[in-house]
This record gives C-alpha cells, structure tokens and sequence, in this order.
C-alpha cells in the first residue's frame, strides 16, 4: 500500500515504464490525427507496385493504394479496438470482480463461468466466432471482450477477497456503512492500480490478437488494421522473393511489434511498482 | 477428491466446447444457410441455387428437430465421424489425423525446448535482479516476445530462407525426395523443423521467462533463503535446493496450461511456413469456407489443449506436499 | 574470556528517503558460555545488529567497525571463510519458524543439510544424526517427524526444528532472533526451557523485545534504543536496579509493574534526534541532554550506561 | 446489558463429506454496564470467533446475544446497521484498521459522516476527538503508514468514539505494539472507559494485560468457556487445569 501511494513518483523513474508511455503516445497521436499526417486518402489508388520515391514514401500496394497513408490510418483501427476492447472488458471485469469478491454467493456463480472462458482455449474460440460472425469492426470488438473479461474478473476478485478480509473493512461495517458504499469509498481505490495494469494487458493483447486474426483473413476489410496489411503483403505472390516487403511488410509489422512492445514495458513498469513482493523494504 | 471434481469439471468443459461446436453455425443471425453462404471477405452473399441449400441443410440435418440434431451430432463425434471435407472432398477426421503428428511435432519440440530454455533465463535473470544482465535479458526478452509469431516467421523466411539460404521456407519434408536411410528422412525433418520451431520458441519464451523470474523474485525474498543462507550453504546450492524448486511450484499449472497458447501460436507458424500441420488445415479450412474442415479441426485442438491442461493440473496435485498432504 | 567482540559497529541503508542508521556504533562483547540478551523495541536495530554478524544483510549496505569472533575480523573474512563459519561455528535461529522453514523440503532434510555441510557427514550418517537431534530438542516421535513437511508440525514443534536446526553442526555461539515471537503462554515457556538447557556449554546471543523470556534465560543483558546500546549489565542488576531512564521506564511499561508508560515514540532511524536520542522522551532531561551525545560510560561494578546522570 | 447465551459457530470444510470444527462451542456470559470481561486463551481456541460472532461480523451457528435485551442475531440487515454503531471493535493489527489511502482527517470524520453530523459540525468534533487521544493537530494531513502503530491505534480510538459506543470488543489491541507503547494505549482505554462508562469486552493473550484491564476474566479453551470469575479468584483460586497452567508459570520479572 505504502508503495502505491508514491506510485506516481516512482514510476516516473522507472526508465522502462517512461520509455513506453512515451512511444505509445506517439501512436496515439498519429491516430488522432491521421486525416492531417496522411498524404493520400488511404484508398486512392495510383499506379500499383510501385518502390518508394518521393511521392509515395513507401510506395504503393497491389491496387495502388499509398502504403503510408495506409499505415497512419490503420493506426487508427488497430488502436481504436484495442483501447475500446480493454476499456469495455476491464469494465466489466472490474464490475464484476467487485461483486463476486465481495457477495460470496454471487462470486460462486461467476467464478464458474470464469473458470469456464479461461478453460476454453481463446485464440482458435475466437477464430471461429470470427468466422461464423459478419466481420466488422464492431463484432471483432464484441468477441475480443467475450474473451477478455474472464481474467480480469479473476485478478479483480481475488484482490477483493484479501481486501475484504482487513480490519478497516470491518470496522466500516461496524460503523453502519453499507455494501455500496464500503465497496465505493474503500475498496475501489485501492484496487484501482490493478485494474490499470489490467486494462493495459489486455490492450496488449487484443492489438496481438486482432493483428493475427485480420492476418488469416478475419478482419473488417473495409478499414484495414496493420494485421490486414500484412494479410493481403502475405497474399502478394512475390512477397519474399522481391524486394517489396521492405516497404510493404515491414513497416505494418514493426508497427505492430513497437505498439506491443511499448504497452508490455509500461504494463510491466506498473506491475513492478504495485508488487509488493518485487519491492521489498528493507530494515 | 479433489480428483474427482477437478475430472468432473474438465468432462464439463469438453461437454461445453463440443456444444459450442454444434451451437455455432445454427445460432448465427437468420437462416444458417445465409450466413454460411455469406463471402466471408466481402461479407456479400453468394447467390446459391435452391438444390444446393437443400442439400447443405439435409447434409447438417437442419430439417429435424434441434434435440435430435444434437444427439445425432453426439453420436458422430463419439464414432470420431467429424464430417465430410468439402476441399479435400475426404472425411474430416481422417484428413485431421493425417496433420496431426506434425503439429504434435512441432508444438512438442518447442514446448520442451522454450519451457527449459525460458524457466533457465528467468532464474538467472532473477538472480542476477538488478545488474546489467537482468536487464539485458528482460529487455531482449520483452522485445522479441513482442513480435507477432507471423510476422517473425515471414521475417525468418526473408533472412535464413532467401537471403541466406540457409533453411527451407516451406513444408515439412523436402517434397518428392526419397531417402536412403531413415536417419537422412529425420535429418530432413529436423532441418524443415528449425525455422518453425524456433519462431514458436522465441515469440513465446517471455512468458515461463517473466512468470520464473517473478516467481523467483517473490522467493528470494522470503525467509526461508535466509535460514538456507545462515546454514553456510553456497549461493549455488541455495539457487539449487531451495530457490528453483520453490519458484518453479506455483508456475507449472500456469507453463502447461500455455501450451495452449504453443498450438494457437502454431496456427500462425503453420500457415506462414506452409507446414501442413493441423494449423495450416485450419487456415486453408477459413480461406476455402470449409466449414466441416473448420468445425473439425477448432474441436481437436480444442480437445488437445483441454488435454494439456488436465494433465498440468494433475501433476501439480503431485507436486506440491503442500496440496498432496493436505 | 571473549568469544565475540564488537567494536564501533556501523550498518547504514541507503533509502530514497535518506540513510537509515540501523547500527550506529555499537561496542559489544559476547563471553564463552555467556548468554546476553539484546533487548529493544520494533526498529531500534537489534535484528540488524544480529544479522551482520552473520553477514547476512544485502550488498548494499555500508558496514564499518569490526567483528572480531576468535582473533579473526568476520567483516574482512572472504565470502567463502565467511560461509564455513555461517553455520558452523556461528549458528543462528531465526524469527518467524512458518516462513523461515522451506515449506516444500522434509524438516529431516533441511537439518541434515546442515550437518552434511559443516560435519562431513554421509546422508546415511546425518539421518541417523538429525533423529537424534529432534530426540534432543524433544520432538515427539522423531523416526517420523524426520519425513514430515512444515506445515504438518505446530507451531511450537516447528520452532524445535529450528533449534536442532542450529544445534546441528555443534555451534559455539547462537544467535536468536526473537525465538519466543507469537507462540502462545504455555509454548513459549517450554522453548525457554528448551534453549537454557541446549545452551548451556554455549554462548548465545539473545535479541528479543520480550523482558520476561529475556530475564529467564540471560546472563547479561544489553539495551538497545536507536541504533545504539545505553545500558548494559546483569541480569539481576538490571532488573532489580535499571540505571538508564529507558531501561527503568520499558521495565514500568510492563503490567506486571503498573502500565507506567514512556511517553512519545521511538525515533526514526533515519534521523535520530540531536544530543542523548532519548532525550525527548526522557523525565529526567537535562539542559546537555539536549546539546551533547552522551559516552557510554564504564561504572564500577561491570556495569555501562549511557546518561549523564552517571557522567 | 450484554448476555450471550448458547452461542456456537462452527465452520465445516469439504463438500462431500462435511467436517465441522467447533471454534465456539456453547458460550455463556453477561456483561454488566461499565464492567470489563477479559476473555483469555491460546491462539486457535476461538476468543477472536466469538469476540466477531457477537458483533455478527461473522454468523455464529446458534445461540443468542441480547443487548439491552434486543437479540442481535434476530436483527435483519437494515436493522443492524442502525444498531451497529453502539458496539464498536478495536483490532488487533492498528495499521490494517485504517484505509491507507485517507488521511487521518478523513478517517476519523468517517463515522461522523456516516451518522449524519451536520458537515459544518465536523470539523470541530475531528479536532477535539484529536485532542482526546492524545494526537497532536498536525497528524490530521498524515496517511496512516506516515504513523506509528501506537498512533494508528489512537487514530482508531478516535473514529471508535466518534459513533458514542456502549459497548466495545477489543481484539488483542496491543498484541502488534511495543511494551512502552502498549502501556500507552492500555492507559488510554483505561481512561475513556472511566469517563464514558464503556462496557468492554478485552481479548487477549496476555495474562498480565487481562489482569490490569478487567473486572472479571473468562479463560476460553478449544472453543469453551472453561473458567470464569472475578480477578483475584482466578490468579489465586484457579479450579480448571488450563487455568492453572497458565497462571502458575507467570515469569517473574
């Protein structure tokens, strides 16, 4: 607890969880601001195939499109679901950790449906549900938080249960405070640094998760991600063999990997500062 | 007893993956027949004479009754009859079965190899908590945790396939060779096994890597190392006896129940590499809207991960003195 | 005659929020066959004071003085002199026996390792030596206590482990750290027991903030208070007599003697008050209480204070 | 004004077969107004369970608590929240007691707030409850890891006093504090209990601090009350052999 309190200090000097932060708001920007950095309407076509040159700075795909423009826009989805996934699970995941932490009966209910998501395997479940659903944005995002709250509902509720257990939750019981408010005032402060941590792995995931389903060919076409991209560079029958994959291939997937990357650095950032186990005092 | 629940409960997951399986293509808006009809690039409908929906429906049985449809679908499963391959114009089982020893290849070698190799670099980088090498290895660790397994594979490809030449790009066995020995036939297995495997390898080594080294951290610091400290004992034989053992415990559930996470990530590496493992079969399944494929191969793999989980669960109950005697 | 001697004994910890000085100067020696007890409240040092003698605190502290165990400077020895020592000749019996055991390792085991290390014993051997010490410390049924995990022991009984544990290797001095720590009336009592009779052709060093077990069992007795010792005497004297104002005031806190208690809190060991430490708390503070540090100072019967009402 | 009576709690484990522990087995007793019972015994026989059953804290199996003549365990949820202020608990670890995220102002202007004191009233009534404790003003902006145990202990005290208690179960108040600062902290209730005329139940361990509190000491063993009687008859007059176990080896110091 003492720890989370100087939280907001520390962390700026954990060099990794900065490092991260600073990448990650690098893409954000780009996202917000795509119609502006963007030279080309991403769907423009010109003349296909073509190399890089000072028109084109990373040249053009299969059907002509600009492949940077391409890239700043597909910021803006990969980014988009994935925040919005993580906002929507963690959400409910919060929710519903709180309760089933706190109303044993209730938690016994929804444990067992937990159990059961994370007993069944995500990726080819989600797949599948992806194949059988029309694909759009919406409907990726639907299955992606079908599959995300489970763990943190997990995570959540047995971090309510070791809190429900101190003395300060009993005295405000004694003191006449209600569920509601106990709940409220007292034990959603304290777990709320968790949840963050929470929201980021899942962010974390869901951009892995989107990238490699669009990869198979499940993504929405219409607004193409950084997976899609390099779904339809794959599909290019000289991908590996040419020299197009440096300004095709490449860049949607160091994309991917630099999003990754920053999020898994700020999430581990944040997770060393809330272990109390990895940051022992000492005397 | 513990036992017994714990069975009961994975027959109960089975049970639900198998629903799911048969649920799906009937629960989809509208009619079934629409929606699988439906291009599933364009999500435009395919216009489909009236004879051929017929025979889809006959074919799944959606002119009975739900109940009986769902003790019918049972009945085939249990008879391992999974259906008819529209691509491979074969029955699904049997083109399954064909696969599955090279995923099971595949995902096997990796297992072992980034099990070992991930748990043995979390513990150094444990022990080494702090210094130049712990941080080193998170960071290289974390990094290439971050590549997307296809996208890794697509860049082996270029890099040890193409530009070097150095390994095959694709397949599992050189295609039309005969062997004359059988260890030529392994050395040809093994040299199309490298790239695949060391992709899965590398993208999913952060995760025993990270849950060791926390694992570790946590054990470190407890008092019990103190004690083994204050005995003389060296700083290996602490690491050895009291520290990895210890650390290991809580994480093996959590390590077999990744290899779940190994054949999702095979299904990646399959397809890039064109290893026709059950992967790959699912991947062509979704690009020629086979869907019995499809349907086949989601509930082996699902049934293999359930495996694998069941298993880790059950050695864990060995394991640990704290649980076995209760 | 000295078995331990203690000289200017510094231990600091750099923290974000400054240097905590856990040991600052302490002068202590330790007789052949002497039990001293170390008393002191919740952060004054005296658990750090016992684990650098072991050597046991992390590399990033700043140690300075001298711990001189038989002619030789513990502090100068190398990591691997250090550990033949660890142990051995110096064995110590930690706080807290629920987490300071190894929970998945047979107690057996973890006793037997010691032995193997320090006597040279084959595992044959060492069993049969490690049923004999927990028949010594009185465990009941040692043939099968020897194969039993941690937690299927009690409290009591996992704190014997931790005794044979460092009785194994025949060690001339022990170093407890709170042995009686959470056991209950009747336990802690037969512990005590326990340890003055394993004791008695050894020298121990006893840390504990418990006056009670401390009066039973020591010889000499040494008051710890932040960072530093103030009083240092006899077991009888102290407690019949207490000369530093602290030692009279921890002995009045106790309900046996009335709940007379000090006022005010410890200080923080990272910036300890300026002139005598105790001097904000103290009754009977004088004007260079407040601007002078006190030396410990030798009186005629053995005994040393720090305070100038003995100056 | 308090009597217990039949009280059990037992807590079974497993599913199939169902194996109960009895950790309180049929306890009577009456506490008198202004009286204090000390309730002795190891740790695991059951003092902390019943000292939590009688609060309903946790459930008790059977039996009945009358308070003033009100069965507590016939009170329904909304019932017992309004009853609840009149009986407080102090527990045993001080730093646990206090959410560490509020400031010891808003610690201990928590229950007032909860009781509907007007808000312009507040301020002054944290100040003073300050005051009583023996804190000075400045801990008021402190979170409770900037405090001592000792003075988290009366931050405790304070928010106890703020809701005007009858009756109050102490759970081992000093166990997790040094002997100096024990003797604080026994003193305080001491002194409040005098002013206030408090009832108190007093749990703890420690057969020298039961000695000093109470009026009347129970000595609980595997669940049951084994002995019960004024002060002077149990240390001199013990019937029960627990009892006499545990009185005969006081360390003399």
């Amino acid at each position: 607890m003492r720890g989370a309190l100087k939280s907001g200090n520390v962390f700026c000097k954990n060099r990794i969880g900065v490092t991260g932060l600073g990448i990650l708001s690098v893409f954000i920007l780009t996202a917000i601001f795509a119609p502006f950095l963007a030279p080309y309407d991403p769907c423009e076509m010109f003349e296909p195939m073509a190399p890089p040159d000072s028109q084109h700075v990373l040249g053009t795909n299969d059907i002509g499109q600009d492949i940077w423009s391409e890239l700043i826009y597909a910021s803006r989805i990969s980014l988009f679901i994935a925040f919005t996934t993580s906002i929507i699970a963690t959400f409910i995941g919060t929710l519903s950790g709180l309760f089933s932490g706190y109303y044993e009966r209730f938690g016994f209910f929804v444990m067992r449906v937990v159990d059961l998501f994370l007993a069944l395997p995500r990726l080819p479940l989600i797949i599948i549900l992806a194949v059988f659903m029309p694909t759009s944005i919406w409907n990726l995002i639907i299955i992606f938080v079908l599959f995300g709250w489970p763990i943190t509902t997990r995570i959540i509720r047995s971090e309510v249960l070791t809190l429900r257990t101190r003395p300060y939750i009993d005295s405000e019981r004694m003191m006449g405070a209600g569920d509601l408010y106990i709940l409220g005032r007292h034990i959603l402060p304290n777990i709320f640094p968790l949840v963050v941590v929470q929201f980021v792995m899942e962010a974390r995931h869901v951009i892995l998760a989107e990238a490699g389903l669009s990869f198979l060919g499940l993504g929405d076409p219409t607004s193409k991600s950084w997976g899609m991209m390099l779904h339809y560079a794959f599909e290019y029958p000289t991908i590996f063999i040419s020299e197009v994959w440096k300004w095709w291939m490449l860049p949607p997937g160091l994309c991917i990997v630099v999003v990754i990357l920053a999020l898994v650095f700020v999430g581990f950032a944040l997770e060393e500062i809330l272990n109390p186990r990895l940051r022992r005092e000492i005397v | 007893m513990h036992h017994l629940t714990k069975i009961t409960a994975y027959i109960l997951i089975i049970f639900v993956a198998i629903s799911i399986n048969f649920a799906l293509p009937r629960m989809m808006p509208g009619d079934p027949i629409t929606s699988l009809t439906d291009d599933p690039t364009t999500g435009m409908p395919v216009i489909m004479d009236e004879d051929i929906k017929e025979e889809i429906r006959s074919y799944y049985g959606l002119d009975k009754p739900i109940s009986e449809q769902y003790t019918d679908y049972l009945k085939d499963i249990l008879k391992c009859d999974l259906g008819w391959s529209i691509y491979y114009n074969a029955p699904v089982a049997e083109v399954i079965f064909e696969r599955l020893k090279w995923t099971l290849l595949l995902v096997g070698t990796s297992t072992l190899i980034y099990m070992i190799l991930g748990i043995f670099l979390g513990a150094v980088s444990a022990w080494k908590r702090g210094e130049r090498g712990d941080l080193g290895l998170l960071v290289s660790v974390l990094s290439i945790g971050s590549f997307p397994s296809f996208f890794l594979a697509m860049l082996f490809i270029i890099l040890f396939g193409v530009k070097l030449d150095i390994f095959p790009i694709f397949g599992a066995t050189t295609p039309f060779m005969e062997y004359s020995s059988t260890f030529d036939a392994f050395k040809d297995v093994l040299y199309h096994l490298i790239l695949p495997a060391s992709t899965l390898v590398l993208t999913s080594i952060d995760g025993p890597y990270l849950l060791m080294r926390n694992s570790m951290l946590g054990v470190l610091g407890e008092d019990y190392i103190v004690t083994a400290r204050a005995k003389g004992l060296t700083e290996w034989a602490i690491l050895k006896d009291h520290a990895i053992k210890n650390a290991l415990l809580p994480i093996t559930t959590v390590i077999a129940i990744r290899m779940g996470f190994m054949i999702s990530g095979a299904i990646f590496v399959e397809t890039v590499f064109a290893y026709p493992g059950i992967g790959k079969l699912l991947y062509d399944a979704v690009s020629f809207s086979d869907y019995p494929l499809l349907q086949g191969a989601f509930l082996i793999i699902t049934l293999i991960i359930i495996a694998a989980n069941f298993i880790a669960d059950m050695t864990y109950l060995y394991l640990d003195p704290r649980v076995k005697h209760g | 005659m000295n078995l331990l001697k203690i000289k200017a004994l510094r231990v600091y910890f750099p923290t974000d929020d400054g240097i905590v000085k856990a040991v600052d100067g302490v002068d202590l020696n330790i007789k052949r066959e002497e039990i001293l007890g170390l008393i002191g409240e919740t952060g004054c040092g005296k658990t750090v004071l016992g684990m650098s003698i072991m050597r046991l605190i992390q590399s990033t502290t700043l140690t300075d003085g001298e711990i001189i165990y038989k002619d030789r400077d513990l502090l100068s020895l190398s990591d691997d002199e250090m550990r033949k020592i660890r142990g051995g000749e110096i064995a110590m019996v930690l706080q807290n026996p629920m987490t300071s055991l190894n929970p998945v390792i047979r107690v057996g085991e973890q006793i037997a390792e010691t032995i193997r290390l320090h006597q040279g014993l084959d595992k044959k051997a060492a069993r049969k030596r490690v049923i004999e010490m927990l028949r010594d410390v009185r465990i009941p049924d040692p043939e099968k206590s020897v194969d039993s995990y941690p937690h299927q022991l009690s409290g009591g009984m996992q704190e014997r482990v931790m005794i044979a544990m460092a009785l194994a290797s025949d060690p001339e001095l022990i170093i407890a750290d709170e042995p009686t720590k959470g056991l209950d009336v009747t336990v802690k009592r037969e512990i005590i027991r326990l340890m003055k009779e394993v004791t008695a052709k050894r020298s121990m060093l006893f840390i504990t903030h418990d006056l009670g077990a401390a009066a039973e069992i020591c010889d000499n007795i040494a008051v710890m208070y932040a960072g530093e010792l103030l009083e240092h005497a006899s077991v009888d004297s102290i407690f019949s007599e207490p000369l530093h104002p602290y030692s009279e005031g921890l002995l009045n806190s106790l309900p046996e003697r009335g709940l007379k208690p000090i006022r005010g809190i410890s200080p923080s060991l990272i910036d300890t008050p300026q002139g005598c430490r105790f001097h904000p708390r103290c009754d009977y503070a004088m004007e260079i209480c407040r601007e002078k540090h006190p030396e410990m100072v030798k009186l005629e019967d053995g005994r040393a204070v720090r305070c100038f009402l003995y100056a | 004004m308090l009597e217990v009576k039949g009280l059990s709690k037992y807590f079974s484990s497993g599913i199939l077969r169902k194996r109960y522990t009895k950790a309180v087995d049929d306890v009577n007793f009456s506490i008198k107004r202004g009286e204090t019972l000390g309730l002795v015994g190891e740790s695991g026989c059951g003092k902390t369970t019943l000292g939590r059953s009688i609060l309903r804290l946790i459930e008790p199996t059977a039996g009945k608590v009358l308070f003033d003549g009100i069965d507590i365990l016939k009170l329904n949820k909304k019932e017992l929240r309004t009853f609840r202020p009149r009986m407080q608990m102090i527990f045993q670890d001080p730093d646990a007691s206090l959410n560490p995220r509020m400031k010891i102002r808003e610690s201990i202007a928590e229950p007032l707030k909860l009781q509907r004191v007007e808000k312009c009233e507040i301020e002054g009534k944290v100040q003073e409850l300050i005051e009583r404790v023996g804190l000075s003003p400045e801990h008021a902006n402190r979170y409770p890891h900037q405090l001592s145990g000792g003075q988290n202990q009366r931050v405790v005290l304070a928010r106890v006093l703020a809701l005007n208690p009858d009756f109050i179960v102490a759970d081992e108040p000093t166990s997790a504090l040094d002997v100096s600062v024990q003797a604080q902290i026994l003193n305080l209730i001491q002194d409040l209990k005098r002013e206030l005329n408090l009832t108190l139940l007093f749990i703890s361990h420690d057969l020298e601090v039961v000695r000093y509190m109470s009026d009347r000491i129970a000595v609980m063993y595997g669940g049951k009350i084994v002995e019960m009687g004024d002060v002077e008859d149990i240390f001199n007059d013990a019937k029960h052999p627990y009892t006499k176990l545990l009185v005969s080896g006081k360390e003399v110091v």
